[in-house]
């Protein structure tokens, strides 16, 4: 079956030319080929992963030639292992619970059939990111995923702030593909292929400097998508795109693609350990940063957002301690976990028709599935057990102290503190949205969110237990598909550790309840006192692009088009007047009378005659 | 100088005059009667020159056709008695300019190109019908039969200009 | 005889011929002019036609062809005028000058914004 | 050929244009007047009233010479002359014997036709220079009617000369044979048709019209310069039925006595002419203008061009 591997892009592919361009013939209109899509892929992404199991290695790489370029050869072909199938898997899966959601959730919105064509777009774009056996063929999937990140997070284009989310989130990721391709450059030369199982099997036979630049530079592309720091801004004002578009890119597609670079290239990594040190510390700068920002943002969805940006940090720290497996693992937790609190904020979000915390409250009674399904995905996001986040957290952060060294000893710690941050920053957001009394629009008549919307909700939900639970005694199920690649640590989920971090996202839990509980009107975080505002504006770093970066870019721009103006387009007009001017003295001589025409007639005449006559003469 | 230099001059001062006359008379059919003196007095050039026949020719066709064509055209554009509308553009001295340089290098040309070359009109052949038809109908034949549908494409257009598009 | 006194006398012609194209405003009359000029030539072509004793006569001949043409020429001028006339009332050519590029439209060069 | 020779044809000349009109007019007078079952004049002179013409001459003379004050002056004084003298020229070329005219000319046919056509423009002269509206549509008409009728003149004109294989009038008289009257019978009927339209003669008097537009170009002149008009039109029928007789029946040719006597022969056949020119006068209404213009281009041109036709083929099938 993984012969057939290709589908997997194809059919959404197929699917959003269809949902794109010919919605308009389809019976049933554009949903059917979007959710078809989705059922298709995730279908073959299940028949790929059961061959995947037989074979539990490197199973295929269909390679075909491409275009002979002179230099290295591109190939393109599929490339699929385990780890491969259960990544498309995880992909499939959300995409086909966002389209079931966004059926009900983008009802009456007149722009659903380009949306649902864009979504199924970015599914085969993340697909032929996760199969694809060659760098550039991968680095073509990683470019539509930016192109219709930029279309979804700019849906509604008509507002101004969505506007500026799409173009900051591309511009951001642009910084970041950059260094990304010429990472591939580097590589990619440096092996003799482009082709990923030739890379990585000579990244330890290349020269140091080679695979140094090469992980490095990927790792630009990386930080970008995966929106690490520095180059995490875009994320968060990414919510202005609809909320199925942010579960999506934040659980399944996007962000997850950096991650899953870093793992399919792994052994360049391995090979370049300077670069593994690079990832591990910018994952503790983000995942600590991040959970402190979420702490005190008061937009539900930016809250998630900026959980989710910490969470991917644990992942980068997992990679980075070499805990190969364990950061797969948390990735597939933590795309169903965020995925289900996405669509659970989406559920609240259309009931209400707004984000902030400070008008929710007590929302527990009017929408039991939601806030069931939601307090699943919170524990396994605090890190409490039975939830799967508990277990994959635990596997990196064990992973970090079996590493060992300076590194480890820091993600660990790290890790611990954004443990308790964690535990605060969820619990707040629970109380805060769904306990204790309605704090606003009263008009508002609360009320369930339809089943269609609830049913993805229940089925992520179950994910986000069961990805976990089979795993607590040996994590047998993630480790059959996943394996240990040389180099790596195996993956190890140790009770102490479980009982640790437990016991300290407990304690988040309980400050913030204990805070909640002596003022249930009040924002928790507001305990911190003057300490909140750098949290609120996540510690000044979007501050510090704008006097840097935006807005001299903006200065210069504005220099730029003076310049343009003034004095190019100056040029341009000035020759158009001086055309006119100069034709207005012409004009004058078409008079429209004929016998002016003849005057001058006859004067040339006169005078060809009179020169031939005097050079004759002469 | 001989007899027939002096009729020519002679004929010559009175065309030229009327020429002049014409094209400054004020009036539009002083100046097309005038025209009749021009045109009678070139005839008669073309008589001293032996050319009888385009002498007769021009007489048919310019005093008889042409002219009266032209007065017609003038009444029919109700030309005036006395001066009215005044017959002459306002570039006047441009137009004169053009005249007298046009006059004065022509005739400088003329004069020294063809000082002293002599018309023997006692031994030329007479320019009689005979003559011009054995010319036009031997050698100028094609010409003749373009010159026909010429004249033939003039009068459709003549006809299809003057024709008011109510009927 | 002298062949200048007809070169001259056509060049004269000629002359007035341009002078009355150039200054008259009446289109009868400026026709008149025309038919001087044409006039000029066939004075120069009979004249040369004497002076080369040429056998064919192609001078007169060509003479006899331009008095044929000339008068076309004043028929259909003629027509014209009169559609001038009835068009517009005049046979002023100084009046039809309707495809004087007289108003200077002020195309705004379009502001950038 | 003396100057004292050419002196005398030239007054010979005068003398046939200052009499043969006269006799027409007088001829006219009397024909219409018994045609419309009345005498004429009876008293002057005598004898039939035969001085009639020389007192209506004495009477012109006598009578004040009036120019309109709006008129333009010298145009209109100058337009009988110019109405009148083209006649007088074409008498020159008129041969009256075998041999015998003023100045045979080689192209005298053209001659003939040129300087007749030129006559039109008194006409046009006397009805613009009187400022008044009825002579210039006069004037206009006479324009009109002229170049619609110049055509088959000339072109019946032409067929006669090819079938003589000349332009001159004399030589045109000497190829003359008696079968050339059927031979150029259409070329006769068109050629004299044209001349009376020519000559603005009932039926084609449309430019005088007295009864539409008061004598068209005629109507503000008065004494000597009226009776020259008068003159021109007989002078015009005089000239007009020679030339026709000379074209197209044999000139000076007769039974008999062709040497001695042609003369008289082309006299009699030019005022048979004369009566059948007044003849029609009686006979006819006057034709309407378009009526007039089409007989000429529908009719008159299309024959014109069959007689040219017919005598080309004739003089290509016997050469």
């Amino acid at each position: 079956m993984s012969h057939w591997a290709w589908l997997l892009p194809a059919l959404p592919a197929v699917a959003a030319a269809v949902g794109l361009f010919a919605w308009r013939v389809i019976p049933g209109g554009p949903a059917v080929p979007a959710i078809g899509g989705s059922v298709a892929a995730l279908a073959v992404a299940i028949a790929v992963l059961a061959d995947a199991e037989s074979n539990p290695v490197h199973v295929t790489s269909n390679t075909t030639s491409w275009t002979p370029t002179g230099g290295v050869a591109l190939h393109v072909g599929t490339r699929v292992d385990g780890f491969a199938a259960v990544i498309a898997l995880m992909v499939a899966v959300v995409a086909l619970a966002v389209q079931v959601y966004s059926t009900a959730y983008m009802a009456g919105d007149p722009h659903y059939p380009s949306y649902a064509g864009e979504i199924s777009l970015f599914t085969a774009a993340m697909l032929l990111v996760v199969v694809s056996s060659d760098l550039f063929e991968l680095l073509i999937g990683w470019e539509i995923m930016g192109l219709c990140s930029y279309l979804l997070v700019g849906h509604y284009w008509q507002a101004e702030g969505s506007r500026a989310a799409a173009v900051k989130a591309l511009i951001t990721t642009r910084v970041g593909d950059t260094a990304f391709l010429f990472g591939i450059f580097a590589l990619g030369i440096g092996a003799g292929s482009f082709d990923i199982g030739q890379v990585t099997a000579a990244a330890p036979t290349l020269p140091h400097a080679t695979v140094v630049a090469g992980a490095l530079l990927l790792l630009g592309g990386v930080v970008g998508k995966s929106a690490q720091f520095p180059l995490h801004v875009w994320l968060p004002d990414a919510m202005a795109g609809p909320t199925p578009v942010s579960a999506l890119i934040h659980a399944a597609t996007m962000v997850a693609a950096g991650i899953y670079v870093v793992a399919r290239v792994y052994p360049v990594y391995l090979a370049a350990p300077v670069a593994l040190t690079v990832l591990g510390i910018i994952a503790c700068i983000t995942m600590l940063g991040a959970a402190l920002a979420a702490l005190a943002e008061d937009d539900l969805k930016r809250v998630l957002a900026w959980s989710t940006v910490s969470q991917l940090a644990y992942m980068a720290a997992g990679l980075a301690v070499r805990g190969w497996s364990s950061g797969i693992w948390h990735l597939l937790t933590h795309a169903a976990f965020k995925a289900l609190l996405f669509l659970a904020a989406g559920s609240v979000l259309r009931t209400l028709g707004t984000n902030l915390m400070s008008e929710m409250g007590g929302l527990w009674r009017r929408m039991p599935i939601t806030f069931v399904t939601a307090l699943v995905g919170a524990g396994a996001l605090a890190g409490l057990p039975p939830f799967a986040g508990a277990f994959s957290k635990d596997a990196v952060l064990d992973a970090a102290r079996e590493h060992g060294g300076g590194l480890g000893h820091a993600v660990y710690a790290v890790g611990l503190v954004t443990v308790f941050v964690t535990g605060a920053y969820v619990t707040r957001l629970v109380v805060r949205t769904f306990l204790g009394s309605y704090r606003g629009d009263p008009s508002i008549r609360l009320h369930e969110s339809p089943v269609v919307m609830t049913a993805p909700l229940v089925v992520l939900a179950g994910f986000a237990v069961l990805l976990g639970a089979p795993a607590l005694p040996s994590s047998y199920g993630v480790k059959r598909w996943l394996g240990t690649p040389a180099g790596t640590l195996p993956l190890h989920v140790g009770t102490v550790g479980v009982i640790t971090t437990t016991v300290i996202s407990l304690a988040g839990v309980g400050a913030v309840v204990w805070l909640w509980s002596r003022r249930p009107a009040a924002d928790p975080v507001e305990a911190l006192g003057r300490l909140a505002t750098p949290l609120r504006r996540a510690f000044y770093v979007d501050d510090l692009y704008g006097a840097a970066v935006v807005r001299p870019v903006g200065t210069l721009a504005r220099v730029a088009l003076g310049v343009d103006r003034r004095g190019i387009d100056a040029m341009a007009v000035g020759s158009g007047r001086a055309a006119v001017l100069l034709g207005g003295g012409l004009r004058r001589l078409q008079t429209g009378n004929v016998q002016t025409y003849l005057s001058a007639l006859v004067a040339g005449m006169l005078i060809v005659v009179l020169s031939v006559s005097v050079a004759v003469a002469a | 100088m001989t007899g027939a230099d002096v009729v020519f001059g002679l004929l010559g001062i009175v065309c030229l005059a009327a020429a002049l006359l014409v094209v400054t008379a004020r009036n539009v059919i002083h100046a097309a009667l005038w025209l009749v003196v021009c045109f009678g007095a070139l005839a008669g050039c073309y008589l001293v020159l032996t050319a009888e026949f385009v002498a007769w020719v021009q007489v048919l066709i310019y005093i008889g056709a042409v002219v009266v064509l032209m007065l017609f055209g003038a009444m029919l554009t109700r030309a005036p008695i006395g001066r009215q509308q005044p017959l002459d553009s306002t570039n006047r001295p441009v137009a004169a300019l053009a005249g007298l340089a046009t006059a004065g290098i022509l005739v400088t040309l003329v004069v020294a190109s063809f000082k002293g070359a002599y018309v023997d009109i006692h031994h030329t052949e007479v320019g009689d019908g005979r003559v011009l038809g054995t010319a036009v109908f031997r050698y100028f034949v094609l010409a003749f039969e373009v010159a026909s549908v010429l004249l033939l494409a003039a009068l459709v257009g003549a006809i299809v200009l003057t024709r008011s598009d109510r009927d | 005889m002298h062949l200048t006194l007809a070169l001259v006398l056509s060049a004269l012609l000629f002359a007035a011929g341009v002078y009355g194209v150039l200054v008259r405003r009446n289109a009868v009359a400026l026709l008149m002019a025309v038919e001087l000029m044409l006039n000029a030539a066939n004075l120069d072509l009979v004249a040369f036609d004497a002076w080369f004793k040429d056998r064919l006569h192609s001078g007169q001949t060509l003479a006899l062809f331009v008095v044929v043409i000339a008068a076309a020429e004043v028929g259909v001028g003629l027509a014209i005028v009169l559609a001038l006339f009835r068009m517009r009332d005049s046979v002023a050519v100084d009046e039809a000058i309707d495809l004087a590029d007289r108003d200077p439209v002020r195309r705004p060069v379009e502001q950038t914004q | 050929m003396t100057a004292l020779e050419v002196i005398g044809k030239l007054l010979g000349c005068l003398v046939v244009f200052l009499t043969v009109p006269l006799l027409v007019g007088q001829l006219e007078h009397k024909v219409m007047a018994h045609m419309q079952s009345r005498l004429g004049p009876m008293y002057a002179g005598g004898f039939h009233g035969w001085a009639q013409l020389v007192a209506d001459g004495v009477k012109f003379v006598q009578k004040e010479s009036v120019v309109p004050a709006r008129a333009d002056r010298r145009v209109f004084e100058l337009a009988p002359l110019v109405a009148l003298l083209p006649y007088l020229f074409v008498l020159i070329a008129i041969p009256v014997a075998p041999g015998h005219s003023a100045h045979d000319l080689s192209v005298g046919v053209f001659f003939a036709l040129a300087v007749v056509s030129v006559g039109v423009i008194g006409v046009l002269m006397a009805g613009w220079a009187s400022a008044n509206k009825y002579s210039l549509l006069g004037g206009l008409r006479a324009g009109a009617q002229l170049m619609a009728y110049e055509l088959p003149l000339v072109l019946a004109a032409a067929s006669v000369a090819m079938a003589a294989g000349t332009l001159s009038l004399d030589g045109i008289a000497h190829a003359w044979h008696w079968w050339w009257l059927p031979y150029q019978g259409v070329g006769l009927f068109v050629f004299f048709v044209a001349a009376l339209a020519e000559l603005r003669r009932p039926p084609f008097d449309m430019p005088l019209a007295d009864s539409e537009i008061v004598f068209g170009p005629f109507t503000e002149y008065t004494g000597l310069r009226f009776g020259l008009f008068i003159l021109a039109e007989y002078a015009g029928i005089v000239v007009f039925s020679a030339l026709t007789a000379v074209l197209f029946l044999g000139g000076w040719k007769g039974p008999f006595l062709e040497t001695g006597l042609g003369w008289l022969w082309l006299l009699i056949k030019t005022f048979l002419l004369s009566f059948v020119v007044i003849w029609l006068r009686v006979s006819y209404p006057r034709l309407r203008e378009d009526q007039l213009q089409k007989f000429a281009w529908a009719g008159l041109v299309p024959l014109a061009l069959a007689q040219v036709a017919l005598t080309g083929v004739v003089r290509v099938a016997t050469a």
